[in-house]
């Protein structure tokens, strides 16, 4: 009897040791994001002290390297928003159906060796990706459609969607996958099609998953660099034509972090002030995202 | 009830709808499959590309050599180390933290007030911000604050941090979908909160949670940007021995040879991606293996 | 497979193998491949250095090294004021040893048969900030209306710095309708899918990818000047062979290790640099080097 | 007498264990067939066979053949979709769908043409009302039906099956959650629907057997082991076991 | 008479929805309580109660007091781990893990501190023999728990329940999937308990309230109409509505 108490207390403490533990790592990821804004908003507020925050965020110029200088960031982030568009209207229906496929249709066997072979996409390294959108993509894309220049975003948002595929397939597959089956044998029952179990039962049902899949997928192509670098140019002009060459909030970031540029100038100080403002974009999207995946979640 | 005159709204639209339902599915089948298809065909494509160039080049010379400057005597020893040291260190860091994170906002934390709601979206935050914000953050936190140099752990921690919110999001997802009822059938056994956890919920959610790591693992294997940042070299002849030492990792190797402007190199570097993905394939082979024993349908 | 062809290897240094420590470099990723062709021979002689060498960019690099974090700096640019200036109020003193050339290369697609040379007059019309030049005929008469489409290297690297300033006589002037590649093995292939593209960048990507480009010939008033090593070396392809440097921390100098490093460099920079796609300088530029080391 | 479903020596494997030992049984149309017999029997099995439920497990194996209005179904002379849409299922754990009780009746509607709203309340409120559930929900019908009480589940899931409308209705232990008074109601309701349909319900209640069905069938192990008129059946089994189990001396 | 738990004045919310009003009812130890009433009274929702479960279901609150030995449940005198291990619950629709009979089983004994193989095998063999299982699934006790038929999944939660050794048993509807016989098996086992525990149960049946039963609660719509002694409620009930229960005029 005094052990079970002993044991008891132990039971408790642990239990409360855990918690606490556990609490701790979740504040990591506050603790991240003071960092970054830290990082990002004390250069960014230098930055702003030359630069006129109207230039910034009305000017359809980008040239911080270049004289004469122009520091109007809407040809980045019409570059972004395009790789970023693009990729999720390759990687969103490609994924998703990819998904369902492997939950509901594919047999076991096939499932098993399928879904470890997509994931290999999401580990070839960018740059493979880049000249493959160079060489191949384009190429292809130039034969349909000749006015494509050498580097574009369309063949850039193609790669970059198709490296996110395997993270949209996996994890909206895998929420799929925890739909208990008694539920799928009730809508079965009902002589519904293997087309009407997926669509109307397991999708809504697992919406949440595939809403945070959705998400995951689209802020890695916001963030991806290298393969936009190689396939889509590094040229800050204000087009909305995928066709053209554009560059990204992030393809510029690294350019400049890495290039030759001294650091400490007003042009290294870019860097900051575009990461803020991806930050603050990506921000904005996501209090969207979850607005529309709420709108439509089926939680009951 | 008033039934068989009834009978007749579904009699009048029955075969007509079953063929054209059954159409439907079969056509969805056929986009969904070509979907799949898709992506293995890329893939294919893709390998096809790597191997083609790559394998001639593949040896074991390759992989016990150090970098040169001759491409036939160029090996990716150290890279291959460096890439080993990081990767195990990230996954080490941040397999633990991610789970523990998710089960904190899931099964710990009070839902819907303003701090679950603001740590959720942090998160996701943190997913969409760029590499090499993370790779600043790391060389003022872990280089400069923490005084761990330009290391392997100054790295892996980057890469902790960077990879940190799809493992995150993912596992909570798995642990979001187990079943309630598989949790009220533990908890009225009289076992603990964190009993349940180990017991029933984390044995549901695992291949969920395996899946976020695997894509995580992936993209950290991937990375050069923010390390480069934190002061990976680029060159490194030697092989680290602890944590604290220099280092480097394949995707720098790669693309440094990819940025030369002799062909042979480029072949090379076809080969260091061969070497890469094996070394992908076999740190989440493990994951892979684990998932599919684990993920069967539940009742 | 181990095809050396390395003959260095032969050299009897074993003697002297005592030389141990860690020596750092970090900067530009394109003086990199020819300091890791040095520390590889270095190493091959004395095995017990480790000498990482880090690829920031040359910006990121004297960061560095003004923090007293690395020992050497590659540069692709020399010194900006600024930079100067905060090594001084670090402390750091340094000394600045020019490597090798880096022969800018003005390239056209192969289809391209009206474009044989080009003046620096024309290099400047067609390339300055305010540039009317649309079509190859608004440079010459001669040539086609069609529309010239323009590449560039990064503007951030120190090409781009380097082909502005000499060109268009200020860093970073330049028109702004080009498109621009990092990576210069991506503007090989922009140019040579580009029937009407006019591009610029390192002598190295030339040479090895003479069957998909062509160069233009360069004529700064002596006559059309084709870039080979030859005439990058002599500086008779002029003004676009730039000097790629590194920076010796003097501190650091002081310990054998760098010292010896720092001296095999230019001793052997002669030897190695051409066999990394780069130009060796004039004897007589590293006699000067080894002076101020020595 | 008509015969709706014909089922002549069915034998089922779940991999290796033999579930289903070699059954024929004859479903008549318009009466209500009974099957009862001891927890893990094989009553839930066979009924799942009847529309191919168990084409979903895998790992499962069918032998025999199964005649719906003389058309092979194990042959494929019907299809699954066609088949389960007029052989409805009501399972004996309930499984509602996890959306509202609305969407969960007019589910099956939907899917097989009806768009008409007015129609769609139609359905939702005389289907709710046919499994005795209308009057407890009618109030919360865009409410969650997971958060229904075990019966009312229960209830909900006889409505979904209600609403398809089905000429079969197969019914795993369908009033097992449920009180007496529901009980009756929905007894009630297989009285009435008898007139058009063929109803197979299984139960663990003899007295429910005896009360409603026409014939009735033991399982024992897999083996149906005696199927006839339930009232001769009830008073005069022929095999000694079923008597042992009816008079509760079994065991 | 020795009370095990005292409810005073409990008071259940779902959201707005009053689930439980005002109930007070005494749990007797070494008595078995027999709680009746139809569907949705708020059955489940009470015994739920009992163990603290619905603080596991957002959105709810509870009012009143529940005294087990006389220690306020409600007040964390007891904590709801200790609580839930003293007071065993079996669930209306069972739920066993997604792992075999032998971990289901032997789950919670090993989770408080069971190591011992052979005495974990001999707890699994006693708790399967009082659900009345053990002889079905002996050969298969590292099979799927999913695997099993619905009845058999029923016995296995409240084998899973047994092996806790509680002091108090709370079943809803423990025998609603199972045939006569295992029935009788499980009311035997009741039986046998009871001289140790106080035994709570939901049914469905009046018949096996009354058998079985030493007090009768009768749930309506939330509120704890009668309770007493179970052979005066059924044939003296107080109320009217319990009689018209218990007669089936009700409704
Ligand atoms: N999670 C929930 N959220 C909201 N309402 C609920 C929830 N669970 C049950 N209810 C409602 O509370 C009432 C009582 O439910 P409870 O499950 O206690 O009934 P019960 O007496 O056990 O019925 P049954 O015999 O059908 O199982 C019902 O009207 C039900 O709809
Ligand atoms: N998915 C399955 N895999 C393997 N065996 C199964 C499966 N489902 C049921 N069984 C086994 O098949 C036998 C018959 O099961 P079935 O569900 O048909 O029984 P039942 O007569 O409906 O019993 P109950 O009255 O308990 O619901 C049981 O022994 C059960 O353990
Ligand atoms: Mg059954
Ligand atoms: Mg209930």
């Amino acid at each position: 009897m005094k052990n079970e108490q002993k044991r008891k207390d132990r039971g408790r403490i642990g239990e409360f040791t855990i918690e606490t533990i556990l609490r701790f790592f979740a504040g990591i990821s506050i603790l991240t994001t003071i960092a970054i804004v830290w990082t990002l908003f004390s250069e960014t507020i230098i930055f702003f002290k030359e630069v006129s925050i109207t230039e910034f965020f009305t000017g359809t110029k980008w040239t911080p390297t270049l004289e004469p200088r122009h520091f109007g960031i809407l040809p980045l982030f019409v570059g972004t928003m395009m790789i970023a568009i693009g990729a999720s209207i390759i990687a969103l229906p490609f994924g998703l159906g990819s998904a369902i496929y492997l939950s509901e249709y594919a047999p076991k066997r096939v499932r098993k060796i399928i879904k470890p072979l997509l994931e290999i996409l999401a580990g070839i390294p960018s740059i493979v990706y880049g000249f493959f959108a160079l060489t191949f993509i384009t190429p292809i894309l130039q034969k349909f459609l000749p006015q494509t220049q050498v580097f574009n975003a369309a063949s850039a948002s193609i790669a970059v969607g198709i490296m996110i595929i395997p993270m949209v397939a996996s994890l909206s597959e895998d929420a799929m996958m925890a739909i208990p089956d008694s539920i799928r044998q009730g809508a079965y029952a009902l002589g519904s099609t293997k087309f009407e179990v997926a669509t109307k039962v397991i999708v809504p049902a697992a919406l949440s998953g595939i809403g945070s899949a959705f998400v995951l997928a689209v802020s890695r192509a916001i963030g991806e660099t290298m393969i936009v670098a190689i396939a889509a140019g590094q040229s800050p002009v204000l087009t909305f034509n995928p066709l053209k060459s554009i560059q990204t909030m992030t393809g510029f970031m690294v350019n400049i972090s890495l290039g030759d540029i001294q650091h400490g100038t007003i042009e290294y100080k870019t860097v900051f002030a575009v990461g803020a403002m991806l930050f603050v974009i990506t921000f904005v999207m996501n209090i969207i995202a979850k607005m529309i995946v709420n709108r439509y979640r089926e939680e009951y | 009830m008033e039934v068989r005159t009834e009978q007749n709204i579904y009699k009048q639209k029955k075969s007509r709808n079953i063929r054209i339902r059954k159409a439907k599915n079969i056509i969805f089948y056929s986009i969904i499959l070509g979907a799949t298809g898709f992506g293995i065909l890329v893939l294919g494509l893709l390998l096809y590309q790597i191997l083609k160039t790559g394998l001639a080049w593949l040896s074991i010379d390759f992989i016990m050599n150090m970098p040169s400057r001759f491409p036939q005597k160029a090996g990716i020893k150290s890279a291959l180390a460096g890439s080993i040291w990081v990767i195990s260190l990230t996954a080490l860091f941040s397999f633990p933290l991610g789970v523990g994170t998710a089960l904190y906002l899931e099964e710990y934390s009070q839902k819907g007030t303003w701090l679950n709601k603001l740590l959720q979206l942090n998160i996701s935050n943190l997913a969409g911000v760029p590499s090499i914000v993370y790779g600043m953050l790391g060389l003022a936190v872990f280089v400069k604050m923490l005084q761990f140099e330009r290391s392997i752990l100054s790295g892996a921690l980057t890469l902790t941090l960077l990879i940190l919110p799809v493992i995150i999001v993912a596992s909570q997802e798995a642990i979001r979908s187990v079943p309630e009822t598989l949790k009220q059938g533990s908890f009225a056994l009289g076992v603990t909160k964190w009993q349940t956890i180990t017991g029933v919920v984390l044995p549901y959610a695992l291949p969920g949670i395996l899946t976020g790591s695997i894509l995580a693992i992936s993209r950290a294997m991937g990375e050069a940007a923010p390390l480069i940042m934190v002061g990976a070299a680029g060159y490194v002849a030697f092989l680290p021995s602890s944590p604290l030492d220099s280092f480097t990792v394949l995707p720098i190797q790669i693309f440094n040879w990819t940025s030369r402007p002799q062909e042979e190199f480029k072949n090379i570097a076809a080969a260091g991606i061969i070497v890469l993905m094996a070394l992908l394939l076999f740190a989440n082979g493990a994951a892979v293996m684990l998932r599919n024993k684990y993920q069967n349908r539940m009742d | 497979g181990s095809k050396s062809g390395n003959q260095s290897h032969q050299e009897p240094a074993v003697q002297e193998a005592r030389l141990s420590g860690e020596i750092k470099i970090d900067g530009s990723s394109t003086v990199f491949p020819i300091t890791e062709a040095i520390a590889e021979e270095f190493i091959a002689m004395y095995p017990e250095v480790k000498i990482p060498i880090g690829v920031s960019g040359t910006g990121g690099g004297f960061k560095k090294f003004v923090n007293k974090e690395t020992d050497i700096s590659n540069a692709s640019r020399p010194i900006k004021d600024k930079e100067a200036e905060a090594a001084k109020g670090a402390g750091v003193e340094y000394i600045e040893l020019k490597v090798a050339y880096d022969g800018l290369s003005v390239l056209v697609n192969p289809q391209n048969t009206w474009v044989d040379s080009l003046t620096v007059e024309e290099l400047k019309k067609i390339w300055a900030p305010d540039s009317t030049v649309k079509t190859w005929k608004d440079v010459r008469p001669e040539w086609p209306a069609e529309e010239i489409k323009f590449y560039a290297p990064g503007t951030d690297s120190g090409t781009f710095d380097y082909f502005t300033e000499e060109i268009n006589g200020k860093s970073g002037a330049i028109r702004q309708d080009f498109v621009a590649s990092e990576d210069d093995n991506v503007l090989v292939q922009g140019i040579a899918g580009d029937k009407n593209a006019l591009g610029f960048f390192g002598y190295a990507y030339y040479v090895e990818n003479k069957d998909k480009l062509k160069v233009v010939k360069i004529d700064n008033g002596n006559g059309p000047v084709e870039p080979t090593f030859k005439t990058i070396q002599d500086g008779s392809y002029a003004p676009l062979s730039r000097p790629i440097f590194i920076y010796v921390n003097k501190a650091a100098l002081e310990r054998p290790e760098v010292k010896e490093f720092t001296i095999f460099y230019l001793e052997k920079a002669k030897e190695i640099v051409p066999q990394v796609g780069y130009v060796a300088l004039p004897d007589e530029e590293y006699k000067k080097g080894l002076s101020l080391v020595k | 007498m008509e015969i709706k479903i014909k089922v002549e020596n069915l034998t089922f494997y779940y991999g290796n264990f033999k579930a289903l030992d070699n059954i024929s049984i004859d479903i008549e149309d318009r009466k209500i067939t009974a099957l009862i017999g001891p927890s893990g029997c094989g009553k839930s099995t066979f009924i799942r066979t009847l529309n191919r439920m168990n084409d979903l497990i895998a790992g499962t194996k069918v032998e025999g053949t199964i005649l719906l209005d003389g058309k092979d179904i194990m042959k494929n002379e019907i299809d699954a979709v066609e088949l389960r849409k007029r052989v409805g299922l009501v399972f004996q754990k309930p499984n509602p769908f996890p959306k509202s009780i609305y969407e969960n009746v007019v589910y099956g509607p939907k899917r097989h043409g009806i768009k008409n709203k007015a129609q769609l309340d139609e359905i939702v409120e005389k289907s709710l009302q046919g499994a005795a559930l209308w009057d407890e929900v009618k109030d919360k019908l865009h409410g969650s039906a997971l958060a229904l009480s075990g019966g009312q589940q229960q209830r909900l899931c006889i409505a979904r099956c209600l609403a398809m409308q089905p000429e079969v209705l197969l019914m795993d232990e369908p009033t097992s959650a449920l009180d007496p008074i529901a009980t009756m109601k929905i007894e009630e309701l297989f009285e009435t629907l008898k007139k058009n349909y063929a109803i197979v319900i299984v139960t663990h209640s003899m007295q429910q057997a005896g009360r409603i069905s026409d014939n009735t069938g033991f399982f024992l192990n897999g083996e149906l082991v005696e199927f006839g008129q339930t009232d001769i059946l009830f008073t005069k089994p022929r095999d000694k076991r079923t008597e042992d189990y009816i008079t509760g001396r079994f065991g």
